[in-house]
């Protein structure tokens, strides 16, 4: 028994009133997640989204599908243990720039390699939101805070670059001031069999009040389906920092996940038993 | 030589360098026990060289059931000395040990120059050479014989061994070398073998034993209770439970991951677990560090997961390959905040099967994280152990398979458990939290709401003390009885038991209890198996009494505790307990708190 | 209204939602004091709102040092009621509470509607209106008047405040709030003001007073005990001492390094001390857990590391912004193996400078990592205090200037501390390690180097309870005597102090014990300081009671012990501690160990 | 006072017997740090070595600087906090592929943005040999094992690709068998300014025999040092996987770091001390 379908995307809310400040990016992403689920008709309860802290990390318990919000940095890892043990549910994680290119950067890394069918969400706002404005890695290397009163002083993490260079088989970016762009590219992401990132320009009007500029900034589409993994980075490269589009889809095995169907266990345990006779 | 030329129970110590392939020989040497009917366990000892450095196996054959190394050995077969002295101070010589070197062997360890024992030099390397076959095999021979064993049973398993592709072409000459070997014996078995032959009825028994390690059978309890997923990074003395997995899991409709490190093997383990699928880490000291914040957050979030660790000597990286029981602080602690979780303990290679399967039936039924302590000497002792019934615990989680718009998930119920909607049931939709939450699963820094969290997450572990005896069976076991009693967890029980046996024997009578429900606290369930103890000896392979200390943070205990703690990776023996023991019977009752070390 | 019109202490709530400045408005009342030569406290509490969302200031002055919130709140002015409830939990109101609010609200909480003091509608967001200002300001202005405060005084802070670039236009409207607010007060002092007026005296000491938090008092005792590298990763609470370190490290030739994560952190402070730079790490409950791994190789390799855990409520991410005690237990047990390190916790603001620098002290001394047990209580309130002299104690460590080829890292020494050469040392060369290791440091599994390296990490702390008292005298303060004692660590000293003096008042003598070495635990001197003890109350911010589990497992305690604990985020309270006390008086001797809640 | 100099490089040895196998590659490595430090004639105390744990970790102790055998994957962190605690020491910073490139990525990644002067020696065997033969992060695909029965399956790490990515100033890779090829790349990496990486093929004869032919495959030289960061991106991708050189070199700032005469601390106390009054 499932949830009747197509559902339009409001009802894909949960009617929880988001902490987030007024003329948060997030608003933009959750509103185009909600726009990526329900043309799919996805039943509500077989969409997972799984996050970590921070408050791009809020997002799950604003949406009417299943959640978990687990530990900063550690999305990826749940949702990986998520959809090998459920293969037929749809899996996003969510996270913040500091949340999955700081402290959860090594599981983005191997989430890239070991490719598991999840859609990850990076609400990338070049800050920490959270915990009121310190650098992310992808904050400018000027970007000036008491905890960093000269600025971070190093390359901001380049997250699709990152996502090519770990062997990510579906890589993007979107903005969260075109909902629509980043419905198409998040339903493209769920679409895809394979580990897709999405990373979303998502500005943070309370700790970087210049990212209100994007709006006028960002260059949709730039970036474009490349040929081949070297053509991706060059895109990437090449493009200006605040380009979307999706730059990069490539077909890779999956993981081994649990099986629906479990064989017989007794027999199965006779047979082990059988082994330990000396 | 053992006085008693005939034996109910013998230690062998087999050393080598690299290549001597000493632990070869004592795995072949277990297995014809093993087939003889007898018991047996067999330990190895390596040095810190990656391969081909020094080695030690130590074996142990017995007519009864063992649990644990004996406190002294009655024979050494030295390959070579080199490097002997990184493990001597592991391999205690019985006053009456029965050395065999090699006839050309220099530089002879200390202990061994002073044993009061026989030492005998015999061309070993020479016979090895002459029969094409290598020194082991002579061993296997030698101390075959010194075993009762024939050469035709002897011979069966080192075919048994060499029968994988490519290494037949070994069987020929390693059986030359093994007869070669027990011929040397001779003059040693002229009185008899050094330990009793087996019965009939014994060699009838052969068929209904396991040889297996506690790894191996931490790995068939995970199993039998219904445990398919695996996520873990290797450590060592965990590895060898995640590659018996391995290959096998997927084939009960499992999968196994290898993670990048440990913080993502527990995320795993909870992200399939909240999935449905019951789930297991395995790792050892340093990962167990590395795990506690998700610990913490299985609590917090409700969510079931097994933690194994197979403890080895800390602190730090300490010693990787050696055992000790000093993980149990973190056990018990890890984690901020009130994160109050299962903690268990298998006592021996059989028990690993039941505690580990009981300990996920918990895990599940009561919706919390569950840590296991194994520790090295449990998981990589090959054992001979009785066949047993399989346990009949299973992962069973109270589920909620529909929802009106009524569905709260952490709803605050009498025992404390909520029933669980899995990912997937309509109309149960919800986001489950680490952040302290309301009882509909939503995020909530109300004191009432937090106050009435942390009553049912306590409540539901603490209920545990009222639940019928008989669902509690397996939380701890008592043998023996008296005013004095011995108190372990984990690994320590095995000496215990056997101290409390050779205590009987001196009339002195004494009882045993070994926990392995260590947290929640059974506060009046151990007053239970108490009663009437008047002094208490607690008996633990760590350097602090890491559980010494717990006991006294929670239990009402005896007048008279005695800690009697030591670290690894000497073993805590039988005799060690014994004198324990005996003490405490002849202490006065002002002097409490005792530390024996 | 308070029954007295002119009190000696009185404590202030103001609430309001997102932008109603209520945080400011407290900020101000309390600098005010502060000049007027007032003690006082102020704290926070804010909802899950990143920005915008409802807050409370929750102020409280007197006319002597305060370590802690009184029970009940006198006055509490609502600029609204939006989301009052989410922490209506933690402003508990005085049966003759003033509720000052607008005249237009709607929806008045319960409490405050059954509330038998007086509740005043006043035109509170009119007067702000009309005067240009906000509505915090009015509430200065009111409130400034019901302290005693006059209007140059209150206008002197405003100027103070929005003296920053750029802010100096809002200057005249807010003061022109201000004293709409404080005409609006006028009913409300016909018998004076509410708070007695401070003297001249008193007035003439406001100069020798300092307006500080935890953090910065953390931060200043690092600094001033020599400490020079710090790394950490941003976690609320602790996330405004690294802010606050940030700018101000690099006067003292220091380096802050934002690290990647909590791992990151504290291996880099290992790195950085290892290199002889005393070092630090400031985090909070889950940082603290993903520490766990790299406090234990500080203990195996024995390096000085501060690890500063500003508490949260847990477990797991719990409720961020809230004040608990629950780290305890991890902070002693953190990282498997037996691992000894050092715990200790400041007790008040002021003893945050002075416990930091002790522990920085210790850690460089015994070669050792150090725990600081703050809580974002203690972290994040901004206290007046008086101006003290900085604490002596200095990082400075037993150091190996020269070797000739003698030099062993780990030699077993009488005090268990061996000099420690750094690079750089010609001569010395070593290589440290987390495996166990010889007094050379190369790795070693033999059971007698790690027998011996147990000893020593185990004796150089435990070698602290034989230390001369002159020493000692930081580790723990008592006060008060008699046959009753409370016992306290941390924050939860506050209240207690408060509860004993207001015992003394009813005319029940009891004694308050502070204790801020937790680990090593001081056996000897806490039974000393316990002397004559019957009855002892352990108070503590937790759920589970975890001081008092540590207390029974390691330490003599007198008979009756009661557990007085309460987890967050309603704080503890003197009335709290002070029904303890007086139950602790009636109860018989035979009820030893109750919970009371 | 400092050491005579300049040493042989066997005088940069400190006679400690490795554990390592006969054969490992590892000694190859130990010989080029050896060969790499004598000619630059530095004091043996004023170099650090700081490793993680695996059988390349080992490698401190046999050496005759000085050491820090930490945990396994935290070698970077370590290695970053002395660096800045002490700018004077030249430190280099040793482990495994397990122990950089899977439970270190995340450092590893940080490292290369945050450009601490450090040089990296990646040693890599492309198998886990401490704990004795388990899939690393830069196994092939099809390494098959009880862990993996059927390979990793999925694209290895490519070290100096993610290096380029996460924006390290220098990246080589070397062949523990050509010790003096490998000397020469670690003595640049040693004198340049900044986080350097050099990756080394150094084979595990015991859990992968077959690396013994390494010595016939490698292409030393083909990296080359390129002109852009894309250029050497695709460089890296292009070449042969067995291909030496050193592919990029470029300055960046460095992190601030401990001075090393304090200034005036009394009366810097004084002046935060004034900031307290009200
Ligand atoms: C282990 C741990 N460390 C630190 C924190 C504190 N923390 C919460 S959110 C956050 C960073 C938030 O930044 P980002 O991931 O960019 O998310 P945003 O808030 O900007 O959406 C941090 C450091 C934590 N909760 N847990
Ligand atoms: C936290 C932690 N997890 C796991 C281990 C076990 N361990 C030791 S070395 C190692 C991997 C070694 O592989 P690699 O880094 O490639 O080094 P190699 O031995 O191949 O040189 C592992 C997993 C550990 N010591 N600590
Ligand atoms: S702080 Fe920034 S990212 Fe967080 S909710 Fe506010 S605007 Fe959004
Ligand atoms: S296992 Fe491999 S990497 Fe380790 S020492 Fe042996 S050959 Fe070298
Ligand atoms: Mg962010
Ligand atoms: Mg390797």
């Amino acid at each position: 028994m499932t949830e009747q379908t197509p559902h339009k995307p409001a009802e894909y809310k949960s009617g929880v009133h988001p902490v987030w400040c007024p003329g948060c990016g997030d608003y933009g992403v959750l509103a185009a997640i909600t726009r990526a689920l329900a043309p799919m008709g996805l039943p509500r309860e077989k969409v997972a989204v799984v996050s970590g802290i921070g408050c791009s990390g809020r997002i799950p318990a604003y949406l009417a599908t299943y959640g978990f919000h687990g530990l900063h940095g550690r999305a990826l890892p749940v949702a990986t243990g998520l959809k090998l043990a459920r293969p037929e549910l749809t899996v996003i994680a969510a996270g913040g720039d500091g949340d999955i290119y700081s402290i959860g950067s090594a599981h983005f890394v191997h989430a890239c390699r070991r490719n598991p069918d999840i859609t990850l969400i990076v609400m990338d706002n070049r800050v920490y939101g959270m915990t009121k404005g310190q650098p992310s890695p992808t904050s400018e290397p000027d970007f000036a805070t008491p905890l960093q009163p000269e600025g971070p002083d190093m390359p901001p993490v380049n997250g699709p670059l990152l996502a090519l260079a770990s062997g990510a088989s579906f890589v993007a970016r979107g903005f969260s001031g075109h909902p629509d762009e980043l419905a198409d590219i998040i339903r493209a992401a769920i679409a895809h069999p394979g580990f897709a990132l999405v990373e979303v320009l998502s500005p943070c009007p309370t700790f970087r009040p210049e990212q209100t500029h994007w709006k006028r900034q960002v260059q949709a589409g730039a970036l474009q389906p490349a040929g081949s993994i070297g053509e991706a980075m060059a895109q990437v490269l090449a493009a200006p920092e605040l380009s979307t589009g999706i730059v990069w889809k490539a077909r890779r095995h999956l993981p081994h996940a649990v099986t629906e169907k479990p064989a017989d266990a007794e027999a199965l345990m006779q047979d082990l038993l059988a082994g330990f006779a000396p | 030589m053992p006085k008693t030329t005939s034996r109910e129970t013998i230690s062998l110590a087999l050393t080598g360098s690299g290549g001597a392939g000493m632990l070869t020989a004592g795995d072949l040497l277990l297995r014809a026990a093993a087939r003889n009917g007898l018991y047996g366990l067999l330990t190895r000892s390596v040095g810190p060289q990656i391969r081909g450095g020094e080695s030690a196996a130590l074996l142990r054959i017995a007519h009864y059931p063992l649990e644990t190394h004996d406190d002294a050995f009655h024979v050494l077969f030295a390959a070579d000395w080199k490097n002997f002295d990184r493990f001597a101070g592991e391999i205690h010589l019985d006053e009456d040990v029965l050395v065999i070197m090699d006839e050309h062997a220099r530089e002879v360890p200390e202990t061994v120059e002073n044993t009061t024992g026989e030492v005998c030099r015999l061309p070993l390397q020479a016979t090895a050479k002459r029969t094409g076959g290598r020194v082991n095999m002579v061993g296997v021979g030698f101390l075959g014989r010194l075993l009762g064993m024939t050469p035709d049973e002897l011979a069966a398993v080192i075919r048994w061994f060499f029968s994988r592709k490519g290494r037949e072409r070994f069987i020929e000459s390693s059986i030359a070398a093994m007869k070669a070997g027990f011929d040397l014996a001779a003059p040693h078995v002229k009185t008899g073998a050094l330990l009793a032959p087996p019965s009939a009825k014994e060699r009838a028994a052969a068929k209904n034993r396991w040889l297996m390690s506690g790894n191996q059978a931490v790995a068939m309890g995970f199993l039998q209770a219904g445990g398919r997923f695996v996520a873990g990074y290797p450590i060592t003395p965990a590895t060898d439970m995640l590659e018996w997995l391995g290959p096998r899991l997927p084939k009960f409709g499992g999968a196994l991951v290898q993670a990048e490190d440990e913080l993502a093997a527990i995320n795993m383990v909870l992200g399939a677990s909240w999935g449905g699928v019951p789930a297991m880490t395995a790792t050892s000291g340093p990962g167990l560090s590395l795990m506690a914040e998700g610990i913490g957050l299985g609590v917090a979030a409700e969510i079931p997961a097994l933690i194994v660790d197979v403890q080895r000597i800390g602190p730090s990286t300490g010693i990787p390959t050696k055992s000790e029981q000093g993980d149990l602080n973190l056990a018990l602690h890890a984690a901020h905040g009130d994160a109050p979780h299962l903690v268990l303990a298998p006592d021996c290679v059989t028990d690993c099967i039941r505690t580990t399967a009981w300990a996920l039936h918990l895990a599940e039924k009561l919706q919390c994280p569950a840590i296991v302590l194994s520790d090295q000497k449990l998981g990589q002792m090959h054992s001979i152990i009785d066949a047993i019934n399989l346990p009949p615990w299973k992962a069973r989680r109270k589920l909620r398979e529909r929802c009106e718009g009524d569905y709260a998930r952490y709803r605050i119920t009498p025992d404390g458990v909520s029933p669980m909607a899995l990912p997937g049931v309509p109309g149960c939709m919800h986001t489950v939290d680490g952040l302290e939450h309301a009882e509909n699963a939503l995020p909530s820094s109300r004191v009432e709401d937090h106050a009435a969290q942390l009553d049912k997450r306590r409540r539901k572990l603490f209920r545990m003390e009222d639940w019928p005896d008989e669902e509690m069976a397996h939380w701890a076991e008592v043998q023996g009885g008296g005013e004095v009693a011995v108190l372990t967890w984990g690994s320590a029980a095995g000496p215990a038991r056997e101290a409390v046996r050779m205590a009987a024997e001196e009339g002195l009578h004494a009882r045993h209890i070994s926990m392995r429900l260590l947290f929640p606290p059974q506060k009046k369930r151990l007053s239970r198996l108490l009663d009437g103890v008047k002094r208490l000896v607690v008996v633990e392979q760590t350097h602090s009494g890491q559980f010494y200390h717990y006991l006294k943070s929670w239990f009402d205990l005896p007048e008279v505790v005695i800690s009697c703690r030591r670290p690894g990776p000497r073993p805590i023996t039988p005799r060690q307990v014994l004198r324990a023991l005996r003490e405490a019977c002849r202490i006065s009752e002002h002097e409490s708190e005792r530390v024996c070390q």
